[in-house]
């Protein structure tokens, strides 16, 4: 696990690429105008804000970072036909309930983005982050940490605590390496 | 052939758009209903964005993907809004149905 | 440089007022006292200037960003607007100067605030342009509810509270009619808006008839007409007495705004909609008039008498705007300058009797003895005849000056009577208030707590305030040739819409 | 073809709409309200993305883009008013 | 559409007016925001309805009027301001007259008898 | 030159005395009567011309567009008025000096003294009847700090009042007849009006003129009923009395009959007012005189009486009487100014007037007693005084008049009775005071008084006696003099003289001296008679009517203003209602001629949403949350409103605003109550439902009609002249930083002066913060939840991104600073929700007071800069660079105009919101319940 980058200037190497292309997906550009401007923004405004950002763990694979975010994103898609199909159908038949997935995660980012997957793929919304302590102490581990989430059909809660640590937990714990 | 596509796309993301709002309304409480707009809804926008993407990219001189960022926009905040309203509905000790499941697992007082 | 001088009482409160807010002048008081009284005084230079240079070359008509009328918005310097801007700028000068003693420290962002108000004021005077008198309204506006809670206690709270949100109900019909004018008319500068309003046909004369009947609406809200002047009394009786004295110049914002929209857009050429809002203005002021009188006698303390000697005024101007004659208009801008100031001066007396009597403040019963009577009892001798209207100061001549404009008009015979019997009643009322503040001692007066002493500073602003009506009256020859000058322009149509369209040349 | 289906699209976003008024409207929640009230400023992010389609011009792409961004951000504090009340502190 | 454009202004004319006639401070203030929506989408009226016209040139062969939009970027943001001002003011009232009142405290009949209470109460 | 010195002399004395406070009292009254003795001298000279016939006039432009101007004329009249009040004026300083206690003010007396008396010897010398007024309201002003000379007496403060009410009210009416008078001649110069008789009396005006003018000269002159005044102005010190009731003030009103005598007089409706008046006056004063127990009351009541019958006698329709007034005029002014400084020794020795106690001063004061008689006698009418002459010519002018018809003959019997009702008091004074048994309990030892306190009345009896023995010689080219310019013209042969023979006026004065002897020794059974009238007061009058007109303003004050937000506000949408309301009837028909827009479905969705959104508002509206929620429907439902009709920036604009006004009122709603109260009764519903849908209806209705006519604006220019003139192609964008940038200069102040005044008001702002919510819950612990933390940071430098992007663009797409700068600000304060205002506080140190002022400064600058290339303040610049590899950018001055935009606004907003927020921050959370 890493939190500081090798360049000053660059704090969030990460955010300026995305920031990079955010710009020129603004302008629908690639001019050399627009990329000079897109560089300048992608070194200056991560710059700026740093004081704004807590110190998280970086990516160190980014090669697995974007499998599992193209994982994601089938997830999405394919699990919410599973939802609509939920919601179409008798809510009769639908057996809610709350879970608490255990957390090996510990920097709130990495958390953030799992609580988030979490809540875009099928049948679940992330609720909580469990214990609540007066302060979140990042990378503090000695309590252990669950995630509250709701199920729309739970029908074998281990099986979906696994599926979850193994399907994001792991692999953005392989990619923050933490 | 991209009209077909479009075409396809606008009437997915309009399905999954409309469904969304629907599990807002059809579900039993407020957990439950949740799940609709934070997640079908989503998608649905997602589709509707790629159409408007090919539309603009192929109507228009160039390329247009900009409609990516407000995709991207979305995923970004649709999980936290739905979080903040969990937490607020758990706050305010909303009834969830009755065979709802693990209802211990929720902490009092946060 | 002079080419841009009708600019200057607009652009200098505003640069005035972000200079005190920045280094040095946000952190030091004295500092910031002596660079707000600088300025502002330069600002009333400004103004004297363009005044100056009006009186030579005739009406100034300034494009802002080079654009010419009707399409950009032009400021318009004639006799009117640049002497309105100079009164301003001196209550400015009075008002900043008198918080030096120490008003200005009894809340955060006096100077600036009222270099604000000072550049809204001015703003609305200045503008050949309906929706830029709206936005200058809003200026002075949002720095006047401001200035209304400086160093407020609990009582004016609620005054503040009750007099924005009538305002913003205000501003909301200013944008309602605006929106009319514009509809039916297509344009937004004044002179073009009298083209056009001349040229209208079938029922959109009606439709723009609604418009200049709300802004008649907004106008005697501004203005305090009846019965949209309720919320003046206690607005201005709580407001800090120094900011009362400036929003003296407020209510004249009103009244000013009625003249030009009715002696330009709905004036003599309008054609159908020609004086459309004459008769009403004429029962309004007329009814502003007896219920300020009301008012006076009802005072039962010095800053609720000026505030109500300035609806009276108030309805004594719109009567006069009402007439609509050449004679009429130059009285109102004669009186105009003179109940301006000397309200003003009434209630900065006020605060300073006030603080010098202890718990019994300004309320009209017997109290302990001034420290200072003689010159307070002077200054308050001197300001009362002149509210009077009673010889040797200004007020007599505004008084002699509104009778015989007067004279002709439709209706002199309701106008006379009554504004002869408010006249009487105001004498009775003033001369009471000042024989039971400076003459009737409490028996047991023996403890002094609110006493001090007038502030030289007070002193100055007090003087420049009270020196105004004698000065009016000597100078009267003068000054009544500008105003009929002024007025003999206000209603020029002709001349107006030719020097305003093709940019004062 | 484009045109029917995006009037198709507009029926239903507009039906959606009125099933997220009614949530809005019957509650019974306040955070069945608020959750009704997001629903609504996404779908109208939908209704903007097809008018412009419709109408054939990407200038209030901004519109939409602004919604996606700023929505969240009203939920947001009213979410953390029933939290907390106070929302920033 | 005009009609329909007209009902809705009025009807946001009615419910502002209705709001702002209430005696406490909230209601007041959604009544003030309400108001300027009205007006807002009245002052923007004066050009006239117009779609897909919008005033970016070059996007379009016909245009919608640009000048009444200006005003109304202009008023909104004016309405912005004071909103946020009677909104804290609405606030300091409050705090310092202890109720939420309009007129600072619950009137009764004998709006004299009150006067008198409250001056007490201030002293 | 010389006619002007006289009243600048008067007045140079009033400020020379006022500076004589640290001089000796003997230098003080010298150096103030040094004045009006050089004019006396200057009079004199001046004197012969007059008496031969001239007007001696003197005119200085003043105010000559309103036809004032300062203007002095001396005819005889004037000339024989300034005589009196500088003659009589320098005998009153001179006595006062004696008078005055030594804590008294002389400078004060004699500055207010002088300053009476330039009053007058203006109102007497003006040539201008404005001036005249001027002079006339002048002596008002004066005599108002004479009256209340000693202020610490109550009576004196009240005495003061009401004499200031009742002449100024004359004056008020004076003032309008002069107006009308000088309308129908068509100048305001005496000259021109006093030969414009037939003008004037021919006119349609002429009555109301002539009652308004008389109406001014009564109250001055005390005529009943008018008369009350009088006897309290006495609180006054008794030279001022003396001066005031003698010769001056009281005068000035019989001054003014005679002074238009030549212009008003000669119709039947002046004999009758003036006469009957005057007739009244004459009768009421001397039987009132006669039961005054005050010496000075008794006095008064005479003057009163006296000043009717020089009214009456103005009134009478032939010369001569006019000439008689004339006469009497001078005769009353020595008569009962030495009479009024006799009272003022005996109060001033013995330390009352009543003359219930004063008795047998003769012993004490042998020689003020003599005086005091010889004057009395000649009040009385007693041959060989002055009186004696002035009242024969009375009675002999009763008898030749015809003015009441064939009842004519009733006014010598009434003037017969006044002359013994006069004779009757006289004999009181005399005997009452002087003589009639030993004093009770004087509060002094009398004695003589100094021996220069009699000098003046000396002087003044002297007169009586001389005059009254040898009148040709003394009175004759004066009295013919102002004659002369009283009657105008011809002036009849008349002949003062002792004795006429025996003739009808010799009888009628013997009548009433022998009745006014009978009358005063049998006047136990008047006194009893008197005693059972009922006791008009007209003071208690006078103020208890003040008090109830007070106390009624007061009410209706209450009334209309009861601080009642709800009414002052449906007054005002009750008059826009009407103004709106109204010509809408009018019109013939209310849609107009353009195409109309046909309706889809999601059009017809929206609508139904926003109309939905603003009535649960409504409905809601007691549920502050809820209703909350409801209003931002509206808000978002507007927005794609602007979308839907062509106006992208609007939208954004609204959009943003929309969310930081939510932000905002979340803020309020924390410290105001979560609930309304039902306090509103339905009656009152009901009217408030009727007042608003009557509006909604109206704006509709007024909306409708506006857009569906053809509109032709000046908004082509704006679209031809955008790219051209203003450099971008986003019309509405150029129209706010350029065209029209001067607004968006005003708005950004505003929206700066907001932020300002915000944070003024938060300042000691005594919070009161709930612990828990509505319902009794209490307030979640968790702070700042993880979650929302970090995504909040990762949007922060996005937000930013699409700022600049959408500030950059803003010139030729939608967009703009002022978006822009909300986008940024909105993204801080989702960072401020996020972590909170003191974690803000740790990384960003800027102040936003300072980044507000710098936006405008920017902004200010920009415009400002276009001075140095001779443009106009906000002439905009703009050019195309091409930069190699990079391409065409273009530069504008108007995209640093909206630099300074972006960060007024920035700054603004964060202002507004940050420093409601750090406020509950720093404050401690109390439980207080709501
Ligand atoms: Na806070
Ligand atoms: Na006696």
């Amino acid at each position: 696990m890493r939190l500081d980058t090798r360049f000053k200037w660059l704090p969030a190497p990460i955010l300026s690429i995305l920031l990079f292309l955010v710009w020129l997906l603004l302008n629908n550009s690639v001019s050399a105008g627009h990329i000079v401007l897109a560089v300048i923004l992608a070194i200056v405004i991560p710059l700026a804000t740093s004081p704004f950002r807590t110190k998280q763990p970086l990516i160190i694979k980014p090669g697995l970072a974007i499998r599992h975010l193209l994982l994601v994103l089938y997830d999405i898609v394919t699990a919410n036909v599973q939802v609509a199909i939920l919601i179409l159908g008798p809510t009769k038949k639908l057996t809610p309930g709350f879970i608490k997935v255990p957390l090996d995660l510990t920097h709130s980012m990495p958390i953030t983005i799992l609580a988030s997957t979490v809540s875009l793929t099928p049948g679940t919304v992330s609720a909580e982050v469990l214990p609540w302590t007066e302060t979140f102490i990042e990378g503090q581990d000695s309590e252990q940490r669950f995630l509250l989430i709701h199920v729309l059909d739970l029908k074998d809660e281990q099986a979906l605590i696994n599926t979850i640590k193994q399907r994001y937990e792991a692999p953005l714990m392989e990619i923050f390496q933490c | 052939m991209t009209e077909w596509i479009i075409s396809i796309l606008l009437l997915v993301g309009g399905s999954f758009v409309l469904v969304g709002s629907i599990g807002l309304v059809k579900m039993p409480d407020f957990f439950m209903r949740l799940h609709g707009p934070t997640k079908a809804t989503t998608l649905g926008m997602a589709a509707l964005l790629t159409a408007a993407m090919i539309f603009f990219s192929t109507t228009q001189a160039g390329l247009s993907v900009k409609e990516i960022l407000i995709s991207l926009f979305l995923l970004l905040t649709a999980p936290i809004s739905a979080y903040m309203m969990i937490k607020s509905a758990i706050h305010h000790k909303l009834e969830s149905i009755e065979r709802t499941s693990g209802k211990d697992n929720i902490e009092d007082d946060i | 440089m002079i080419q841009h001088l009708t600019s200057f009482p607009v652009l200098l409160p505003m640069l005035a007022a972000v200079i005190l807010l920045m280094p040095p002048c946000g952190k030091s008081i004295a500092i910031r006292r002596v660079a707000s009284v600088v300025l502002s005084i330069i600002t009333f230079l400004a103004s004297l200037a363009l005044l100056l240079k009006v009186q030579v070359d005739g009406t100034q008509v300034y494009a802002i960003g080079d654009w010419s009328a009707p399409f950009g918005i032009v400021l318009v310097a004639d006799p009117l607007s640049t002497l309105l801007a100079c009164l301003t700028a001196l209550l400015g000068i009075v008002c900043v100067l008198y918080a030096c003693a120490g008003d200005d420290d009894k809340g955060s962002f006096f100077h600036p605030l009222v270099h604000f108000l000072v550049l809204g004021v001015n703003g609305a005077f200045l503008t050949g342009d309906a929706f830029n008198l709206f936005v200058f309204f809003e200026v002075l506006l949002i720095a006047s509810y401001s200035l209304l809670m400086h160093g407020g206690d609990k009582k004016n709270t609620r005054a503040a509270l009750q007099y924005v949100i009538m305002n913003l109900v205000g501003s909301a019909v200013f944008l309602i009619a605006l929106g009319i004018l514009y509809g039916v008319l297509g344009t937004l500068n004044m002179a073009d808006m009298a083209q056009k309003v001349a040229l209208l046909q079938g029922d959109d004369v009606y439709l723009a008839k609604i418009g200049g009947l709300l802004l008649l609406v907004v106008f005697a809200l501004k203005g305090a007409l009846l019965p949209l002047h309720l919320w003046l009394p206690n607005t201005y009786a709580t407001a800090m007495p120094i900011v009362a004295a400036l929003f003296a110049i407020m209510t004249k914002v009103g009244v000013y705004s009625m003249m030009r929209v009715y002696t330009l857009i709905f004036g003599d050429e309008a054609g159908e909609l020609s004086h459309m809002a004459q008769s009403w203005l004429w029962w309004l002021a007329l009814a502003t008039i007896a219920m300020g009188t009301i008012g006076v006698i009802a005072s039962k303390d010095l800053r609720k008498l000026a505030a109500n000697l300035v609806i009276v005024s108030v309805g004594t101007l719109v009567a006069l705007v009402a007439v609509q004659t050449v004679e009429a208009s130059s009285a109102a801008i004669y009186y105009l300058v003179h109940s301006t100031l000397v309200t003003a001066a009434l209630f900065i007396l006020a605060d300073l009797i006030g603080r010098q009597r202890g718990n019994v403040a300004d309320r009209i019963t017997a109290g302990p003895p001034l420290t200072q009577p003689r010159l307070l009892g002077v200054c308050f001798l001197i300001a009362g005849i002149a509210v009077i209207g009673m010889p040797p100061l200004s007020g007599f001549i505004g008084k002699v000056w509104l009778l015989k404009a007067t004279l002709n008009a439709e209706y002199t015979f309701v106008f006379w009577p009554l504004y002869l019997l408010a006249s009487l009643a105001i004498l009775i009322g003033v001369s009471k208030a000042g024989s039971t503040v400076f003459w009737h001692h409490q028996v047991q007066a023996t403890e002094n707590i609110g006493q001090e002493r007038v502030h030289p500073a007070q002193l100055v602003a007090l003087i420049i305030l009270i020196s105004g009506a004698p000065l009016m009256s000597f100078f009267a020859g003068p000054l009544s040739e500008y105003a009929i000058d002024a007025a003999t322009q206000l209603h020029d149509f002709n001349h107006n819409i030719k020097v305003i369209l093709s940019g004062g040349q | 073809m484009l045109e029917t289906v995006i009037l198709i699209v507009f029926a239903m976003i507009g039906l959606s709409l009125l099933l997220n008024i009614w949530r809005l409207l019957v509650g019974p929640s306040v955070p069945d309200r608020i959750l009704a009230l997001d629903t609504m400023y996404i779908n109208s992010i939908a209704l903007i993305i097809l008018y412009g389609m419709s109408m054939g011009t990407a200038l209030y792409y901004e519109a939409a883009l602004l919604i996606a961004m700023l929505g969240f951000v009203s939920t947001v504090a009213v979410c953390k008013y029933l939290l907390r009340g106070d929302i920033i502190e | 559409m005009e009609l329909l454009y007209a009902s809705c202004v009025g009807i946001l004319v009615s419910c502002g007016v209705f709001l702002i006639l209430r005696s406490r401070t909230f209601p007041v203030v959604l009544g003030l925001t309400m108001l300027s929506y009205a007006v807002n989408l009245f002052l923007f009226s004066s050009g006239r309805l117009s779609l897909n016209k919008a005033a970016v040139l070059g996007t379009s062969p016909q245009y919608a009027d640009p000048l009444p939009q200006a005003l109304v970027l202009t008023a909104i943001v004016i309405g912005f301001a004071m909103t946020a001002f009677v909104v804290i003011l609405a606030i300091r009232g409050r705090a310092d007259l202890g109720s939420d009142h309009v007129d600072g405290l619950v009137l009764d009949k004998n709006s004299d008898k009150n006067n008198d209470k409250n001056k007490k109460g201030k002293v | 030159m010389t006619l002007l010195w006289i009243p600048l002399l008067s007045l140079l004395g009033s400020i020379i005395s006022s500076m004589t406070g640290k001089l000796t009292r003997n230098q003080s009254t010298g150096l103030t009567m040094l004045m009006p003795i050089i004019a006396l001298l200057m009079t004199i000279s001046l004197a012969p011309a007059v008496f031969s016939g001239e007007v001696i006039r003197r005119t200085i432009s003043w105010i000559p567009l309103l036809g004032i101007d300062i203007a002095f004329r001396l005819d005889g009249l004037a000339l024989l008025f300034v005589f009196m009040i500088l003659g009589i004026g320098i005998l009153v300083i001179f006595y006062a000096r004696y008078y005055l206690s030594s804590k008294d003010s002389m400078p004060k007396l004699y500055a207010y003294l002088m300053l009476f008396m330039t009053a007058m010897l203006g109102i007497v010398m003006s040539n201008n009847i404005i001036q005249l007024w001027f002079f006339w309201e002048l002596t008002s002003i004066s005599s108002f700090l004479l009256i209340s000379y000693w202020w610490h007496k109550a009576e004196a403060r009240k005495g003061a009042i009401m004499a200031l009410a009742i002449t100024g009210g004359g004056g008020l009416a004076l003032l309008a007849g002069l107006l009308l008078l000088g309308n129908i001649v068509g100048s305001y110069n005496l000259d021109i009006i006093l030969e414009s008789k037939d003008i004037i009396q021919a006119h349609a005006w002429y009555e109301v003129t002539l009652i308004l003018v008389l109406l001014g000269a009564f109250t001055k002159s005390a005529q009943f009923p008018f008369h009350f005044w009088l006897p309290h102005a006495m609180a006054a010190p008794t030279p001022v009395s003396a001066y005031l009731h003698s010769a001056t003030m009281v005068k000035a009103g019989i001054f003014l009959l005679a002074r238009f005598y030549p212009a008003l007089a000669g119709t039947d409706l002046w004999f009758i007012l003036v006469s009957l008046t005057g007739l009244t006056t004459l009768l009421f004063g001397a039987y009132v005189a006669l039961f005054k127990h005050d010496l000075k009351g008794l006095l008064a009541y005479s003057t009163i009486s006296h000043l009717g019958l020089i009214t009456l006698l103005l009134g009478l329709d032939t010369q001569l009487a006019a000439v008689a007034a004339i006469f009497h005029i001078i005769n009353h002014a020595t008569f009962k100014a030495s009479l009024f400084m006799a009272t003022g020794i005996i109060d001033h020795e013995t330390g009352t007037r009543d003359m219930r106690k004063l008795n047998g001063m003769w012993r004490f004061m042998p020689y003020t007693a003599t005086l005091a008689m010889v004057a009395a006698a000649a009040m009385a009418g007693v041959p060989l005084l002055n009186g004696f002459l002035s009242k024969e010519m009375f009675f002999a002018e009763t008898l030749h008049q015809q003015l009441l018809g064939s009842m004519s003959w009733l006014i010598p019997v009434l003037a017969t009775v006044a002359g013994a009702l006069a004779v009757a008091y006289s004999a009181r004074f005399i005997h009452d005071v002087f003589f009639n048994g030993d004093p009770i309990d004087l509060p002094r030892q009398p004695s003589e008084p100094p021996r220069y306190m009699r000098v003046p009345i000396e002087i003044l009896v002297a007169l009586c006696l001389v005059v009254g023995i040898f009148p040709n010689f003394i009175v004759d080219d004066i009295l013919k003099a102002a004659s002369f310019a009283v009657i105008g013209g011809y002036v009849p042969e008349f002949k003062v003289a002792l004795w006429h023979g025996f003739n009808l006026p010799l009888l009628m004065s013997a009548i009433a001296v022998t009745g006014g002897v009978l009358l005063y020794t049998q006047r136990r059974y008047l006194y009893q008679y008197h005693a059972s009238l009922p006791n008009l007061d007209a003071k208690k009058a006078f103020d208890s009517s003040i008090y109830v007109v007070t106390k009624w303003c007061q009410r209706k004050i209450c009334a209309i203003e009861n601080g009642s937000l709800q009414r002052y506000l449906i007054l005002m949408f009750v008059v826009v209602l009407f103004f709106a309301g109204w010509p809408l009837f009018e019109m013939s028909q209310l849609g107009g001629q353009k195409q109309l827009t046909p309706i889809d479905v999601h059009n017809a969705i929206g609508a139904s949403l926003l109309m939905i959104g603003a009535i649960s508002t409504v409905i809601w509206y007691r549920t502050r949350m809820i209703s909350l929620l409801m209003i931002s429907v509206v808000g978002l439902m507007v927005s794609v409103a602007f979308t839907r009709f062509s106006a992208p920036d609007l939208a954004l604009t609204q959009l943003t605003v929309e969310v930081v006004t939510i932000v905002l009122l979340m803020l309020a709603l924390f410290f105001l109550p979560q609930r309304s109260p039902k306090e509103s009764s339905s009656i009152r519903v009901l009217r408030d439902l009727g007042i608003s849908a009557g509006l909604g209806i109206v704006v509709s209705s007024i909306c409708y009609a506006l857009i569906t006519r053809p509109l032709e604006s000046i908004s082509d220019f704006f679209l031809a002249n955008a790219k051209t003139g203003g450099g971008g192609t986003n019309v509405v964008n150029v129209i706010l930083v350029d065209f029209r940038g001067f607004d968006t200069l005003g708005e950004i102040c505003v929206l700066g002066i907001a932020a300002l005044g915000i944070s003024k008001l938060l300042v000691n702002l005594p919070l009161i913060m709930p612990s828990h919510d509505s319902e009794g819950r209490p307030w979640a612990k968790e702070r700042y939840p993880i979650l929302l933390a970090s995504i909040s940071q990762s949007l922060l430098p996005l937000a930013l991104m699409v700022s600049f992007y959408i500030f950059l663009r803003g010139h030729n797409l939608p967009g703009g600073g002022f978006i822009a700068g909300l986008v940024t600000a909105i993204a801080f304060i989702l960072q401020y929700i996020a972590h909170g205002s003191n974690w803000i506080a740790e990384r960003l140190t800027i102040n936003y007071r300072k980044i507000i002022a710098s936006g405008i400064i920017i902004a200010l600058f920009t415009g400002v800069g276009s001075w140095f290339f001779g443009r106009p303040f906000m002439t905009t610049w703009f050019d195309y660079f091409d930069i190699p590899f990079i391409g065409e950018i273009e530069l504008a001055s108007a995209l640093i105009f909206d630099v300074g935009v972006y960060f007024t606004v920035v700054g603004a907003t964060l202002m507004i919101l940050a420093s409601l927020g750090q406020l509950t921050t720093n404050a401690p959370k109390e439980g207080v319940k709501i």
